[in-house]
This record gives C-alpha cells, structure tokens and sequence, in this order.
C-alpha cells in the first residue's frame, strides 16, 4: 500500500509544482515530488519476511531485502539534493533581481 | 573536347572570376565574357557526339539533342549579356561574387541539361537556384529573392518528391529507364506527373507560381535580368519536355478521359499554361516599370512555349521549341536595350523618360527589332514559332487555348508599343539633353542578338533542323520542309518570300517618310493653356500612364501575391501560437503538457 | 578499449585539480580536451567492464558502431566549440570540464541508471553554464522542468527493474523482447523523461529562456553538444528498448508535431537566435521520427548535420549580434565568417553539394518504403526551413534598405578571433567534403556507396552489441 | 479555476497509475519481490565472479567485495562508477552556488545567537562529531557510510556557525579538501586499473567479513567521500549565508 501512498505523494508534489506562483514553493514541490519517488523506489525492494541486508552474527544472507534499490536511492537523494541546492541559489539570485518570488510578476518583465 | 571539359571550364570559369574580380573588377568582368562564350562555342563542337556518357564523382552525364538545343539556347543568352558585365562592374556590393555566382549558374543550367541521372539533375537544378537566389539581392529589392527562392523551392521539392518516389517504384535513378518504366494506375501517375512537373512550372512561371516573376526580373540587377527571363526560365520548359516526352505520359493517361486527343492531366496544364498568357498580357500593359513589363511579357510567352511542348505534334512542339529560342533571344535584347537605357539615365521607369530615340538611336532600333519578334510580326523568328504553335492549336480543334493564345498576341502589340512610345520617343526630357549613345561593349551583344533575331526569321531552317533531330529523338512525326517552307495542315509558309514582301513594302514607306513635308517639334515642356501656368509638365507628358482608360476596366483585379502573403501569415500565426502556448517561462505549463500527455496514453494504455 | 574509461575519468580528474589553482583553470581544460581528442584516434570498439564485473552485474561502457560515432562527434564539436569561443569561458572552466565527462558519459553507458547519473551530471552543468547570460528566470524553469524529466525517467528506469531484475541495457532488452509482460507504462515515463532534455515539443518549455540569450559558448554546448549526445540516447531508446507500439505511435506522432511546429515557430521569429533555438526544435522531431520508423543510419547523419551546423551558426550569430541587434549587412565586412554561416545554413536545409543532402536523400529512400505522407510531410517543412534560413542569410550578407541598390561596405566594427574563423571554416569544409564524397565519412559508417543499394541495415548487431 | 483544472488531471492521472501499476503483471505486489530472479542475488551473495560460497560473519574470507553491508557493497564497490558520477554532481553544484554568489566576503548580519544555543552547542557538537565520523568509517559493517556521516559532519558545521557568527569565515580549506578527496578517489579508480587491469577495481585481500579492515578499499574511498560530501555541505551553507555582492 506504501507504494500507492507513494504515488500519491508524487502527485502532490506536481499540483503544489502546477499551482503555486511562488517560486521557493515551487522548489518546495519539486522536493515532495522526488521524496515520492524515492518513497516508491524503496517499496519497489520490500519483501514482508525481509531484514535489512546487513550481515551480523545473528542473520544469514538468505532473507535479505533486495539492496539493490536502496543504493539506488541513497544516489537518487543526493542528487535532489544538488538540485535543490542551485535551485535555491537561482530563486535568490530571480529575487536579487526582480525583487519579488511571484512568477506572474518577474514573467511581466 | 567532350561534355565534361564544357561543365570544367564553367566550374573553374567560376571559381578563377571570384579570384580575378579581387584583383581587379575588369579582369573578373572579361572572365565571365570569355568563359559564357568558349562555353557557347564549345558547344557546337561537341554537336556530333551525342549520346555519348561521362561519369564524375557520383554524377553522370549523357549528351542529347534536347539537352544540346537548351544549352545552345541558354550559353547563347549568357554569353550575349555578359558583355554588359564589363560595364556594370563597379555598381555592385560584391563584384567578385557576382561573377563567380553568374557563371555557376549556367554551369549548373549546362549540367542540369546533359544530367543523365536524377540525382546529378537535382544537384545542378539546386545550384542554380540558390546561386540566382545570391545574385537577384544585388538588386533593388532583397524580399524579391526571398519570394523567387520559396517559389522555386516549393517546385523543387516536389519534383524531389516524384523522383524519389520513382526511385522507390523503379529501383533505378537513371532518368529515362526510370521514366520508362513507371507502371501506376490512373490517379497515383497523376499525381507523379503533377508533381514532377511542379518544379518546371514555377521555372517558367504558369498561373500560380508567376508571382515571383515581375518581382524577381523586375528587382534583379540590371545585367542579370535579360539572363533570368531569357535564360533561367526556359530551364521549366526542359521539365516540362521531361514529364510529357520521356515520361510515357500520352499512353498512361491515355485511357482516361480525352478532349480532342489530349489527356485530362496535360489538357489541365495547357489551360493553365492558357491562363497565364491572359495574365501575363493584361498585366504588362498595366505596368510603368519597363522590367517589369518585360518580366510579366516573360509569362506569357513562358504560356505559349509550354502550351507548344504539352502538345507533342509535330506543329505545335516545333513552334514550342521555336519560340523559346525566339522568345530568349528577344526579351533578352529588349531587357539589355532597357539595361542600356537605365545604364545612361539611371532608371526605368517609362514615365520618368522620353525621346531616348534622338540621343540613341542603336539601341531604338534595336528595341523595335526586338519587339517585333516578341509580338510575332512577321518578318522576325517570333512569328514564325506563334504561326506554327497556332496553327497547330487551330488544326487540333482546341478553341479556348486558341483564344488565349490570339489573345496574348493582340495583348502583346499593346505592352511591346508602351516602352517604345513612352521611352524611346515623344520629346526629350531637358535633364536627358546631353545623354550619349550606349557604350560600346553594350551595342555588340545588342546588334549581334537582332542579326541572329532577323535571320532566324527570315530562314527558319537553320534552329528547326535542331528541333527536327530532337523531334526525331522524342518519336514525334518530324514537322515536314519542303525546300525552306514549311507545310502547315492548310499550306505553308515560306519565310523568305514573306520577307521579301515585307522588305518591299518597307521600302516604299520609306519613300513616302523622305519626301513628305517635315512636321515642326515643338518642346513639350513649354506648354501653356489659357494663361495657367503647369507646375508639374511631366503629368501631361503622354507617356504618363499610357493605357490609364484601358487599365481602368480591370482596376481591382485580385493578386496571386496577396494570396501567398495571407498564405506566410497564417503559417507565423502557428509559429506564434507554439511560442505562446510552449514557450513562457513558467515551469507550470511545460509540466501541465507532460501531464496531460502522460494522461492521455495511460488512458489509452488501460483501455 | 581501456581507453574508453579515461575519456571521462580524465576529465572529472582534472575538474578535481582545478579547485587547487586560482588562476590559468582554462590550460586544465584545453588539456582534457585535447588528450580527449588525442584518445579518439585510439578508441576502438569494444565493452568496457568497469570493476571488472561482468555485464548484467558491473558497470558496462559500450562502445558499438552506433556510440563509436557518437563519441567521434561529441569529442570533436566540444573541441571545435571551445577552440571558436574561448574568450566567453571566463569563470566555467572547471564546469566545462565536467560537461565534457558527463555527455561522454551519457553516449557511451550500457547502464540504465548510469544513464541517470550521466544525464545528472550534464544538465547540472548545463544549468551553471546557462546563468552566465544573468536569464536566472529561464535558467529556473530549466532547473524545475529537467528535473522532473529525469526523476519520471528514474521512475521508468525502476518499474522495469522491479519487472525484470537487472539494470543493463542489453540484458532488459534481452528480458523484455522474451517476456510478454505490458511494459507501456515504464517505457511511457522514460520517453517522457529523455524527451524534455531531447527538446521534444510538447517538454520542451525550456528551450526559448535558455537559448534566447545565451552567448556563444553556452548557445553551443547546449544547441550543438549536449544535444547530439541526447539525440544519440534517444535514438538508442527508441530503437532498441522502446517495443510497445502504444508508445512508438506516440512518439512518432510528438515527432511529426515536434517537426512540424518547431520549424514554423522558427518561420514566425525575428532574431537570429530564436531561429537556431526552434529550427534545433524541429531536428530533433525529425530524428525522433527517422529513429522510430527505424531509420538508424539517416538519422546520425542528420545529428552529425544538426551538430556542425547548430555550433558554426551560433558562435557566428552571437558574434553578429553583440554590439547592435540589427545584424543586417554583417557579413559584408566578415566574409569568411558569412562562407561558413552559409554553406552550414545550406547543409541544414539539405542543398546538394552538402551534408544535408546526403542525410535527406536517404531518410527520403527509407519513409518511402512506409509510406507517402512522411516523406510529403519532410519536403513540406523543408520548404519552410528553406524559407527562414534563406531570408536570414540574405538580411545577414546584405546591406540597404528594400528600395535601394548598396554599393558601399560600412566599416567593420569588431575584429573576431582567428581561432573562430578557423574553426567554423574547417567544419563548413567538413560539411562540403561529405556532401561530395560520402565515403569520406569512414567506411564504418557507408560501407555502400550513395545511392545504389537501399539504407544499409548496419544496426542490427546493435540490437546485441549494446 | 486553474486549481480545479490541476486537481482533476492530477486525479485522472493518480486514478490511472494506480490501476496500471496494481493490475499489471509488470511488477509485483507490494511486499512479495523475490530477491532471487534479480541481479542483486549476486550482490547478496557476493559471486559476480563465480565462485558461490556460502557467507558466515567473522570466517568466510577473500570475498569479491567482502562488506557485511550489502548495500555499500554496491554502492562503493559493484556499482562505484554511480557513485563516482553522484560526487561529481554534488561537487559540481557547490561550484555552482559559489560561482553565483561570486566572490564576496560580505556576510549577512545576524542577531546574537541565543545563550541557551551557544552553552547547548558547545555540549552536542563532540557527540555529532565522533558519530559522524563513526558511521564514515563503519560504512561497510553498519547502515550508514561516506554520504550519511558527511551529512552529519557538515550539520556540526552548521551548528558551530548557528553559535558564533565569526566561526564560518575563518574555514578557508574546504575547497581544498573537496579537490583533495575527489582527486584521490580518481586515482584509487585509475590505480584499480593499472593493477588490477579494471577502473575502480578493487583489491583481492579483502579480509574477513566482518572485521574493521575488511572489504578492500571500500572504507577507503567511503573515508574521502566522506570527507567530499562534508566539505561540500559546508561550502553550501557557507554560500548561502553571504550576501549578494552588489555587481
């Protein structure tokens, strides 16, 4: 169910990203959208009777989750985060220039 | 001495003029003249080997007696207006590249005449045409080369088009196996035929592709004008003889629906090769600029000559292909004349001259000659081919083409007289007192063009062998001479004893014009009318617009151009909408086009 | 084939040293890429497994016929771009650097998600690039539109993990063309996602912030580098692993619309720069197109084309239009810079004698075998392409208003470098050289000569070699 | 209205998904992934190159990757080239903001921290510290690794500079140690392959599972990392606090 949860969350992360006029807002959406993906990119290697795939004395390597997807996340995260990070640095620089963070108005000029 | 060393020295011709010419302008200019007229000279040297092939690269070549009689046609107008270069060399913003572009253009003319594949063909066929869409800007106007290049490119690509679809049909790029054998049903080699000929109509300028006609002509540089009309335009008619003569046309639409012989499709294109002579006619007599005058003479007489190639007898194909060499050779004088003109007084209007027949007489009678042939008065090659072409039209029944075509020659007396009334005689103008007679370089190309008009007039024989051997190769019955005449379905005409009537009657108005009593000038300016005094005397001047009661009766006609702009119009509007639609700088509308697309194709993917 | 790996390693070794020196970053990045292009004449093809584990395990670069020619051009037009506008680096040295390994990178991966990563990499540093020309709204609207791309591509990518276990290319095309599993949803996200950076229309909200006004080194990393390598992705996705014919009708009906809109847009602009952003536009509709009716061969000659053409035409118009925006009559004082600008404009609409012609030639052979209204369609826009490029070539070389005949030249007002008109004058020279002798193109690419056979079917041991 | 619009596409769209992505014998349902028929089995089982053993913590030795944590066993070491290329994002992203920013040493003016901030800080930051550091060299035994404890590195930094204003304009080698550990993880790749013949291979001895020094140069390129992503962070935070120099 987490993975339909998921895709909900990515689709939040797209209406804040469609209505929104402020442009931090819009980093803010971009953000719960990628935090929905990575979300379902998790549930993609869950197994019920899974542990965490890291060997200790006391499990075996045989009911390991699939680690696969979680590396893949563990990129996937700070990607986004290198994005967010110029994202914010260009709204700051948008409101440098243009004074405001409504995009209505900055398109105007 | 054989095809490739003709296509080598224009080539090299070419590229040594833009050398030359940033040495110095002359050099350059007396390059063009040398290699136009080695390359015309060559010619006849080559007459006896055709069929023979060359290869080259990737292109390949063949000599026929089409492609020879075209080339003789265009080198010889190439080389006559070259001698203007030497002139006019120092008019232009880049003399060099004029040369250079001057020359590769009928290089490209040349080997798009002896192409022997398709590719080669539309290779030569694009380099004409972007070299004149680079030499027409020259001009007065740069929008006229921008409207000649899309034209030409809308023809261009639709021929494409055919031989690409050929291709795919036939598997073979050589052009006559491949227009052999072409088996479609009636309506796909329709539409093959139509679009392959597309790019020939728009050459010659036929009804809806004419508009770029008096633009280009009329705004093109002056020494290159008497090349596009009497030149590049014929390149159309080598199209034209391509879809009718070498594409079986007659047999596949033969069993479609016939009027009097003809087959539905190319009876469509004579009307409209019809209805450009009436256009052509009635707008030429509107026109004040002498270019554009001649330009819009240009398609009418491109009606005419495609009407006679459509036609495929041996009457009316002879005066086709006749008339194009006299049609080239006579807008060509007649555009040099105004080149002259324009060279010495510096415009062209008809209404700003006057009297040009008292400081150059040459070039008056030059004019005159020239006219002559292009209205189809007797004594001149000009009316010969109109003769032949309607009486071929008459002998074959077809009324509403032999209207338009006795239209276009009446037509044609009123739009020849214009220039020759208003620019060569009536009165001087007082700024054109101290004007002197052309140069020399101008008058050899001039009298030479009106020997050759005169006697090709007076003795046919000597082009109609050339078409009687290319009429031989097409399978077409050979037009019949017997002893210098020709036999025409009702008798025939014999040339020389029409010259020599006309030359009699000639002489006795001469006669007359000597002995009768001199009549008094009086100059035209000091006019006075009941003690008003005239601010603007040019008004008055005659020549101001000539034909003002006759033009009245078509005042609002409607302009193919203003179609083509509404046409432009729409396709910005688009181009508008996606930079309005797509392009604003918000992120929300990108992402609502990704989501509605995403959309859309799961709802499609579930169902 | 070791070499393959130190095409961008290099790179991202020197960007690393760059941070140490202050000044002089650029000698650091003239010499990446010239051991990069050094390392071309060495490349030869092959799998490189990186770590040394094998294919569906490791990290694979593939360098089949298909990438070998990708990694020639992107090399090269990088070099060409750099040499053309050195003075504009200014402070990018360090990001051009890692521009060059990342569009490496994205040409030569074997690996889904590698591809991610690579893709990551060049449009990050296609964002600094473009905050150079202080646009920061377009470059914003690139940031957020990209990168929703990428993260619906990711999400592609992990759907069809999650079907079929494995993230190397050749071995999930393998899976996928055994199983019969519906796969139109994960490929729907990765065409979507690939398609807003390949400037597809409906995505490609974009392109107008960025490009029209971008100077001349970021017009050409974006319009020419990153574009060709993105062409090259997609038309490796669309050919090889894209197989749900939902899917291959929608992305040929973006293309013909992309084709279609995107050259008419470029019909209705005034300035230089819109109509080398929108006619790119249309390029990559047009190689969508060819790509999806599986017309491999055509397609990389018009990216080759598209590439040389989009970098000469962009250093030139930057240079045309720095002082004053009127760029008329600019060529009558730079000829050789009016030589280049035009035999690429031609090469562009496909005028013989060039490449372009070649290229159209042969897509025109292979839709004909579909059918007839592609190749109508083609002609069509190229009447219009030929339209917009021919009436900015004439504004560009001449002079006077619309009434008036010029005679004379107005004093040339800046001097541009050598190195530019060097290097623009070498590709138009490229351009001419494959449109006389395609064989010119090296034998790996037209084993036949013109015209003779039908469009070589060179791809299939791409179907296995990637 | 636009609202409107949004929502009822973005219904239809959530609507579709969720039935493609329920109903579709693409993937498997929540919950029931078999580990078995994906790549990552060979990950687990660590026999990329063949040989199958089966793995008991603290014996089995010389394994291919040897890292009791799977998943830095693919991150660093099946699959390093990702990583290789998500550092260089990261890195290139800080250049980023400080090209923007240009350079500036104006920094915004900020109230004087609270007391209970500056007496609070002083007492978390050797905590945040040694288990930061911690979970950079446990990455290939524990959860966490390079990424995560950089992480934490660079929220001390941010504490520190929260407390006293002056702290964050005296650290002037954060570059360097960015181009320092980039540079070094190259060159462990381009080592890997002069010796072991593979970019980014890793060496034979791998230890014994388990152990501290276990799994080959993986601690020691998630060390750099470490100390790459910490840096970075900090160069990010730093950015962000100066002000715009007025150009």
């Amino acid at each position: 169910m987490i993975n339909l949860a998921a895709i909900v969350l990515m689709l939040l992360g797209l209406y804040a990203l469609l209505t929104t006029k402020h442009i931090i807002k819009m980093v803010v959406g971009l953000n719960v959208f990628e935090v929905g993906l990575n979300l379902f990119v998790i549930t993609i290697g869950f197994n019920k009777d899974g542990i965490a795939p890291i060997l200790t004395g006391s499990n075996s390597i045989k009911d390991f989750v699939d680690p696969l997807p979680q590396a893949i996340v563990l990129t996937a995260i700070v990607i986004g985060f290198g994005i967010t990070a110029v994202a914010l640095m260009v709204a700051r620089k948008i409101h440098e220039q243009y004074g405001t963070y409504d995009i209505n108005e900055i398109g105007g000029k | 001495m054989n095809l490739l060393s003709i296509l080598a020295v224009l080539i090299v011709g070419g590229l040594a003029a833009y050398l030359l010419s940033k040495a110095n302008k002359l050099l350059g200019a007396i390059t063009t003249i040398l290699t136009t007229v080695l390359s015309f000279v060559m010619l006849f040297g080559i007459k006896d080997q055709i069929g023979s092939t060359e290869t080259f690269l990737y292109f390949n070549f063949q000599l026929t007696e089409i492609g020879w009689y075209f080339a003789f046609v265009l080198s010889l107008t190439y080389g006559m207006s070259a001698f203007y270069n030497v002139c006019y060399k120092d008019k232009f913003m880049y003399p060099n590249s004029y040369a250079m572009l001057y020359i590769l253009s009928l290089g490209g003319s040349l080997g798009l005449f002896f192409a022997k594949d398709f590719i080669t063909f539309f290779v030569f066929w694009e380099l004409v045409v972007w070299t004149s869409a680079f030499i027409i800007p020259l001009g007065k106007s740069r929008r006229a080369s921008f409207i000649y290049y899309v034209v030409s490119s809308i023809g261009s690509m639709a021929t494409l088009f055919a031989i690409m679809w050929i291709y795919k049909l036939t598997g073979t790029m050589m052009i006559k196996e491949a227009l052999m054998s072409v088996d479609l049903n009636f309506w796909p080699s329709v539409i093959l035929f139509m679009t392959f000929i597309l790019s020939g109509l728009t050459k010659i300028g036929i009804f809806p592709f004419h508009v770029w006609l008096p633009l280009a002509h009329g705004s093109a540089p002056h020494t290159f004008s008497p090349i596009l009309s009497g030149g590049l335009v014929k390149l159309g008619a080598y199209v034209a003889y391509l879809s009718v003569a070498v594409f079986p046309s007659y047999e596949i639409f033969g069993e479609g629906w016939m009027y009097r012989g003809i087959p539905l499709p190319i009876y469509f294109l004579m009307v409209l090769g019809a209805i450009s002579i009436i256009i052509g006619t009635v707008m030429a007599i509107k026109q004040d600029d002498a270019k554009k005058l001649l330009a819009f003479s240009s398609v009418a007489n491109g009606g005419y000559i495609l009407i006679g190639i459509l036609m495929m007898d041996e009457i009316t194909f002879a005066g086709g292909l006749l008339h194009l060499f006299a049609h080239a050779v006579a807008s060509a004088t007649a555009f040099l004349t105004i080149t002259a003109v324009a060279y010495r007084t510096g415009t062209t209007k008809i209404s700003e001259l006057g009297g040009m027949i008292h400081r150059m007489p040459i070039t008056y009678t030059v004019y005159l000659i020239s006219i002559i042939s292009m209205a189809g008065i007797p004594p001149m090659a000009g009316f010969v081919s109109k003769w032949l072409i309607l009486q071929g039209l008459a002998s074959k029944g077809l009324i509403i083409i032999a209207f338009a075509a006795f239209f276009g020659s009446i037509g044609s007396f009123m739009y020849v007289f214009r220039p020759l009334a208003a620019v060569f005689l009536g009165q001087l103008a007082p700024k054109h007192e101290n004007l002197k007679e052309a140069p020399i370089m101008m008058l050899i190309p001039m009298i030479l063009m009106t020997i050759i008009t005169l006697t090709v007039g007076v003795v046919p024989k000597l082009v109609l062998n050339f078409i009687v051997d290319v009429q031989a190769e097409a399978g077409i019955k050979v037009v019949s001479m017997t002893g210098g005449a020709l036999d025409v379905f009702n008798g025939y005409l014999d040339a020389t004893r029409v010259f020599v009537i006309f030359g009699f009657g000639f002489l006795i108005a001469l006669v007359l014009f000597l002995l009768m009593p001199k009549t008094r000038s009086v100059s035209l300016m000091d006019t006075y009318t009941s003690a008003e005094f005239i601010y603007t005397p040019e008004l008055l001047h005659y020549a101001h617009d000539f034909y003002a009661p006759f033009e009245r009766l078509y005042k609002n006609h409607p302009s193919t151009l203003k179609l083509y702009e509404r046409a432009s119009l729409k396709l910005k509007e688009i181009g508008l909408f996606v930079d309005y639609a797509f392009m604003n700088q918000r992120p929300a509308t990108s992402i609502m086009w990704i989501l509605i697309i995403v959309t859309i194709v799961t709802i499609g993917g579930a169902f | 084939m070791k070499y393959s790996v130190i095409l961008i390693a290099l790179p991202l070794l020197l960007a690393f040293l760059s941070m140490f020196i202050k000044k002089g970053k650029e000698n650091l990045l003239y010499l990446g890429m010239l051991i990069n292009v050094m390392l071309l004449f060495v490349l030869e093809q092959g799998t490189y497994l990186i770590g040394g584990f094998e294919r569906p395990f490791g990290i694979t670069l593939v360098i089949d016929q298909y990438s070998y020619i990708a990694v020639l051009l992107v090399n090269l037009l990088f070099f060409f771009s750099i040499i053309s506008n050195y003075k504009q680096i200014g402070k990018h040295s360090t990001v051009l650097l890692t521009l060059l390994a990342g569009v490496n990178g994205l040409v030569m991966t074997g690996d889904l998600f590698n591809l991610f990563v690579f893709l990551e990499i060049t449009t990050i540093s296609a964002y600094i690039l473009t905050t150079s020309n202080k646009n920061y709204v377009g470059t914003f609207n690139y940031i957020i539109v990209s990168a929703v791309g990428s993260s619906l591509y990711l999400l592609g990518v992990i759907m069809l993990y999650a079907g079929y276990g494995t993230l190397d290319f050749r071995t999930m095309t393998e899976a996928i063309s055994e199983s019969n599993m519906s796969v139109m949803l994960p490929m729907l996200f990765i065409f979507a996602g690939l398609s807003v950076e390949a400037k597809l229309l409906p995505f490609n909200g974009w392109v107008k912030g960025v490009f029209s006004k971008a100077n001349g080194l970021v017009g050409t990393m974006l319009a020419s580098i990153i574009a060709t390598a993105m062409l090259f992705v997609m038309g490796r996705m669309l050919n090889v692993l894209i197989t749900d014919s939902l899917i291959m009708d929608l992305a040929l009906t973006i293309g013909i619309i992309t084709l279609v809109l995107g050259e008419l847009s470029a019909y209705n602009s005034k300035s230089i720069k819109d109509v080398l952003l929108y006619s790119s536009i249309g390029q990559s509709g047009l190689v969508t197109i060819l790509m999806i009716s599986g017309l491999i061969f055509p397609a990389i000659i018009v990216i080759i084309n598209n590439g040389i053409a989009k970098l000469i035409m962009f250093t030139i118009a930057d240079e045309a239009t720095k002082e004053k925006d009127d760029f008329k009559g600019f060529f009558s004082n730079h000829q050789l810079m009016g030589i280049a600008f035009t035999v690429a404009s031609f090469s562009l609409i496909g005028l013989p004698l060039f490449m372009g012609f070649y290229a159209k030639l042969n897509s025109l052979i292979g839709l004909f075998e579909m059918n007839l209204l592609l190749p109508a369609l083609l002609l069509l826009v190229t009447i219009v392409e030929g339209a917009y490029l021919i009436r900015l070539n004439i504004k560009l070389w001449y002079l006077g208003e619309e009434g008036t005949a010029t005679t004379e030249i107005e004093k040339a007002s800046q001097k541009p470098s050598l190195s530019m008109i060097v290097a623009t004058l070498v590709l138009a020279a490229s351009l001419i050289a494959v449109g006389l002798m395609p064989e010119v193109l090296g034998d790996s690419i037209t084993d036949k000569s013109l015209l003779n056979e039908k469009q070589i079917e060179y791809m299939t041991d791409l179907k296995g070699g990637m | 209205m636009k609202k409107v619009l949004a929502l009822l596409l973005l219904a239809t769209l959530a609507f579709m998904t969720i039935t493609l992505v329920v109903d579709n014998n693409l993937l498997p349902d929540f919950g029931e992934t078999k580990v078995e028929n994906s790549v990552s089995d060979t990950y687990i089982k660590q026999n990329a190159m063949g040989e199958n053993q089966d793995i008991k913590f603290g014996e089995t030795k010389n394994l291919e990757i040897g890292s009791a944590n799977a998943i830095t066993g693919i991150v660093a070491g099946y699959r390093s080239f990702d990583t290789l290329g998500e550092v260089t994002v990261l890195f290139i992203s800080a250049l980023g903001v400080s090209l923007m920013i240009g350079t500036t040493d104006s920094w915004m003016k900020r109230s004087q921290s609270g007391f209970i901030l500056r007496v609070g800080s002083k007492a978390i930051l050797p905590i945040l510290m040694i288990v930061g550091v911690y979970i950079i060299t446990h990455g290939h035994l524990s959860p966490g690794g390079g990424f995560q404890g950089g992480a934490m590195i660079a929220s001390a930094m941010l504490l520190l500079s929260l407390s006293d204003h002056e702290f964050m304009p005296k650290i002037k080698a954060f570059k360097m140690l960015e181009g320092l550990s980039g540079t070094i993880y190259i060159l462990i790749g381009l080592v890997g392959m002069i010796l072991m013949g593979h970019f980014l291979q890793n060496i034979d001895q791998t230890g014994t599972i388990g152990e501290l020094f276990s799994a080959g140069l993986i601690p020691v390129v998630y060390l750099f990392i470490g100390l790459k992503v910490g840096s970075e962070l900090t160069g990010i935070i730093s950015d962000f606090m100066k002000k715009e120099a007025n150009i």
